[in-house]
């Protein structure tokens, strides 16, 4: 198995940076997340002005993959309409489902692209896709 | 001794992601020896048929393998007689016979369970189960630093409302060896049954459940070199006689008109449904191979292995190690943390170097929430069959998360 | 065919007290095919590890062989997704799940629950032990002479009260099939769950649990050419969401407290302990062997088989046959007496002869009393490796029984 | 396995014969006994006055095995004493769990030397023991 395409510079920056992991001022959404077979578990925290995703943060625990999945998503969607943030999600679980292969059609998902092959390794698919999740259950109370 | 051990289990011949496979999750299920899988395929092409049931040869074939099993384990384990062996698929079923035949009857409102804080779910929720349906209490006895029960613990808890006490021999997260015997016999003396879980225990040491004085001992074949699907409750013959059925169904019963059953005797009596002579036929041949290498040894192998291990450890400053380090009051699991990294990276990228370790709350939850590691630990656990090179593997392997996480360079 | 498939069981090629081996009793457990032997030596030899529990490479292995039997049962049976397969022990463990998780929960003082006289053991004491529990009224289907439950007894047994039809598809008797679909869709109109009992059928003819629209369904894998310790609960997903948990330990749980525990979702809820992967790895080799040879020329087989010893027990003056002779109406399973002669030592001295058939009750006591023969039958039961010669022998061997009791010279 | 050892003309003829299948007229002891696994049940009567088995007789259902064993022990210990019956129970217990060799020992059994070979075939010494075991109950009473 290439490491090296999995444990990217991207995750273990993503993982360490810590830059999207606090709480957010007048935040509209809170939304929890959790794996438990693996004991991730996420606060996803959205202020959504407009239809406009003005800014986001998390708290939580969880391993570097799950970490950084959510950071790297915060940084997409921050700016984006909810709309737009909805078909990133698709996007996201398309690649990593490998329902969608085209790298063109990846692009729109900038650093996130740095997960997709995380279906090499089963057992962790779960923690690339809980942030995901989470940002879909929020985004449907968001209509 | 173990390298020559390791020849006898061709899965761990084999590389894994382009590296040497190095397993070190044998708490979590045994690899099998060639001489088990041969007894299972010999089973298969020349004695299966239905025990009990057939008045033919290979039928009373197939009884015979089943029923000396039985003896096979009686005297493994120590135990009176034959009837106080029970076969059941694994430990988890043993320890839901005993919550809902021993612990659904005999329980009252008002009454105590007492178990650790260190057990495993299935020693665990199955008594939740019968204290909520009963309205009793469930208690804790808690661990010291080391992570064993400590004195004052059993004093205090064990009183004499308490009915049933139910602890771990061995901590499948810590490896610690639980002061049983003192538990037994305070139990006793305030006049509780007492069930130990010796599911880690049986497989790496002398276990002699009749002069630990237990009521009832649980243990699963598959941890211990035997096929998956076959466990052992063990029980004394005066509390299984009590004791209604659990299962019900063939050949567990006496006589049977349409609204009325009279039960088997002891054994039979928890034994419902076609039983797995398969799984016994490997049961015996796993408990011959232990037999063969001797119980004295397998504890020495692991020993070595264990010491090697937290020395080594010791000598890797991002490691936090988690109960006592003393050999002799532990067995063969070693609980740790990686700092900065959280265990299920730590496992992924070991796995990459082909070493297999268990990350996670070890179905402990509420052993990992008292130690305050909710995120989990990576767990080694050894077995016969691991030799120095699986330490060294784990050791470097250890060093290379840290790189590929960011602290150092790749 | 059958002489082809033969080849694949390497238990039948050999001699018994000196004769060639003639096995006839498939019904209590089927030989195993070396596709099956191999497929478990296969798993162990490269892929065995604790599945659910480990982020590495065996462990991701042995899960997915573990799940893809999942969906190689649905498909088999026709269920509409996973979450409805749910792996237990044998079929008698499905019978006690459901009797504890759905019976114990949902029957109440003066409910009816109704099976048929024809039943196993294991669809019969559990469902008295609810009925006794829950103070509610055990009531049966009869038979007619063919051994078939009747339109009036559907029409008049399964009334308002009814919450609970449990009933046999094939009996494991007389071989008759019963009028499932029928009796389900009465219990349904009435508001009552259907479940059924397809340990003999479901090795034997194509089935399609959806189709039936059971509310669930129960066999055993080694019954189907699988290894001892697998068998399956079908339930639809809104029943098995209503009932609580089984077996609770490791792997069923989603979160667990000192005091509390929410259970996983399904499939895991009703999965406790450590799984059989092994016994599932055999149940999909066991599967796809059926698959290839197809279920209807199982079936042909099987009839043929069954015509052929019809026909030449009939040329028997001194045997009598229980129940129908039509095949239609029949798998492959038959029962009868000799005359004169207790089934014992039919069975002994067939035996000596190398003939392994079944005597005695055969878990299913009520319906041997109902039927007027205490003291049991003899079964013969058919399978895809019998051939016209095990016919022959075991004419040859029935008509010797009569010679050793003296009746006519030996 | 020779069937020849087990189903000798001994047991076929006693198990034919009937001729202490009946009611005993005057009995003082009655037990019954049963298989549960095989479903052979027998009721043993005996009739003993001053410590002498005068008559004896037995009902039931079972196989030839059961039959015959019950038919030959109650030849045996008709007209023997309480304390010779129980030690001929001894005896035949003996030689069926194979702990008695000595033929010259066994010659006391008479035609119950014909089950002798009964271990040969597991699952029908339950069948052989039945009557024997009953009698053990029987003559417990009787002291
Ligand atoms: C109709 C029927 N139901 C249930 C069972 C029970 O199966 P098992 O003994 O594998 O639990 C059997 C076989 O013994 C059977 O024939
Ligand atoms: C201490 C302990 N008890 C019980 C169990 C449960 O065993 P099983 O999963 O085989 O039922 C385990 C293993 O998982 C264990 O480590």
């Amino acid at each position: 198995m290439d490491l090296n395409s999995i444990y990217t510079e991207v995750i273990a920056e993503h993982n360490m940076s810590n830059h999207n992991k606090h709480h957010i001022e007048g935040a509209d959404f809170i939304e929890k997340g959790h794996n438990p077979s693996c004991g991730d578990e996420i606060e996803l925290e959205l202020r959504i002005k407009n239809g406009i995703v003005e800014d986001g943060g998390f708290t939580g625990v969880g391993c570097a993959i799950s970490q950084a999945s959510t950071s790297i998503m915060i940084d997409l969607i921050r700016g984006k309409s909810v709309e737009e943030a909805k078909e990133l999600i698709e996007t996201f679980l398309g690649m990593i489902k490998r329902e969608i292969k085209d790298e063109k059609e990846l692009e729109v998902l900038e650093d996130a692209i740095a997960l997709k092959n995380i279906s090499n390794m089963p057992a962790r698919v779960k923690c690339a896709v809980l942030a995901w999740h989470t940002l879909e259950e929020s985004l449907k109370k968001a209509v | 001794m173990n390298k020559e051990i390791k020849k006898d289990f061709p899965i761990l011949d084999q590389e894994i992601h382009g590296h040497r496979f190095t397993y070190l999750d044998s708490a979590a299920t045994t690899q099998k020896p060639i001489a088990v899988l041969e007894a299972v395929n010999d089973y298969y092409k020349n004695y299966n048929a239905n025990p009990h049931r057939g008045a033919y040869y290979l039928s009373e074939k197939s009884t015979e393998i089943y029923e000396n099993t039985r003896t096979v384990v009686k005297e493994f384990i120590g135990a009176k007689n034959e009837k106080e062996i029970i076969f059941v698929k694994n430990a988890t079923e043993a320890f839901n016979l005993l919550a809902h035949s021993y612990g659904m009857n005999f329980i009252k409102e008002g009454d105590e369970i007492v178990i650790s804080v260190a057990e495993h779910h299935s020693n665990l929720v199955p008594w939740q189960q019968v204290a909520k349906a009963k309205g009793a209490l469930l208690k804790y006895l808690y661990l010291d630093e080391e992570g064993i029960i400590t004195e004052e613990e059993i004093a205090n808890k064990i009183t004499n409302k308490t009915k049933i006490v139910s602890v771990t021999h061995v901590s499948n997260v810590l490896g610690t060896i639980q002061p049983i015997k003192k538990i037994i016999e305070k139990a006793h003396s305030v006049g509780a049954v007492a069930f130990i879980d010796i599911a880690q225990s049986v497989p790496h040491m002398k276990i002699d459940v009749s002069q630990l004085d237990a009521d009832a001992a649980v243990f699963s074949g598959h941890k211990m070199l035997a096929p998956m699907g076959i466990g052992v409750l063990y029980g004394k013959e005066e509390l299984l006689e009590k004791m209604p059925p659990f299962m019900c169904g063939g050949d567990m019963i006496e006589y049977v008109t349409e609204q009325d059953t009279t039960f088997a005797e002891l054994p039979n009596k928890f034994e419902g449904g076609t039983q797995n002579v398969e799984g016994a036929a490997g049961l015996t041949s796993a408990i011959q191979y232990l037999n063969e290498i001797g119980m004295d040894n397998v504890e020495q192998i692991e020993d070595e292995l264990v010491s090697e291990t937290l020395k080594r450890l010791e000598e890797l400053p991002f490691v936090t190690v988690y109960g006592t380090k003393d050999t002799k009051k532990k067995s063969g699991v070693i609980s740790f943390n990686v700092e900065g990294i959280h265990p299920h990276d730590v496992a992924s990228i070991l796995d990459s170097y082909g070493v297999a370790i268990r990350v996670g709350r070890h179905c402990a939850y509420p052993l990992l929430n008292y130690m305050g590691v909710n995120a989990g630990t990576c767990r080694v656990s050894f077995y016969i069959y691991n030799t120095m090179e699986d330490v060294e593997a784990l050791i470097e392997g250890l060093k290379n998360t840290r790189k590929w996480l960011g602290y150092g360079s790749k």
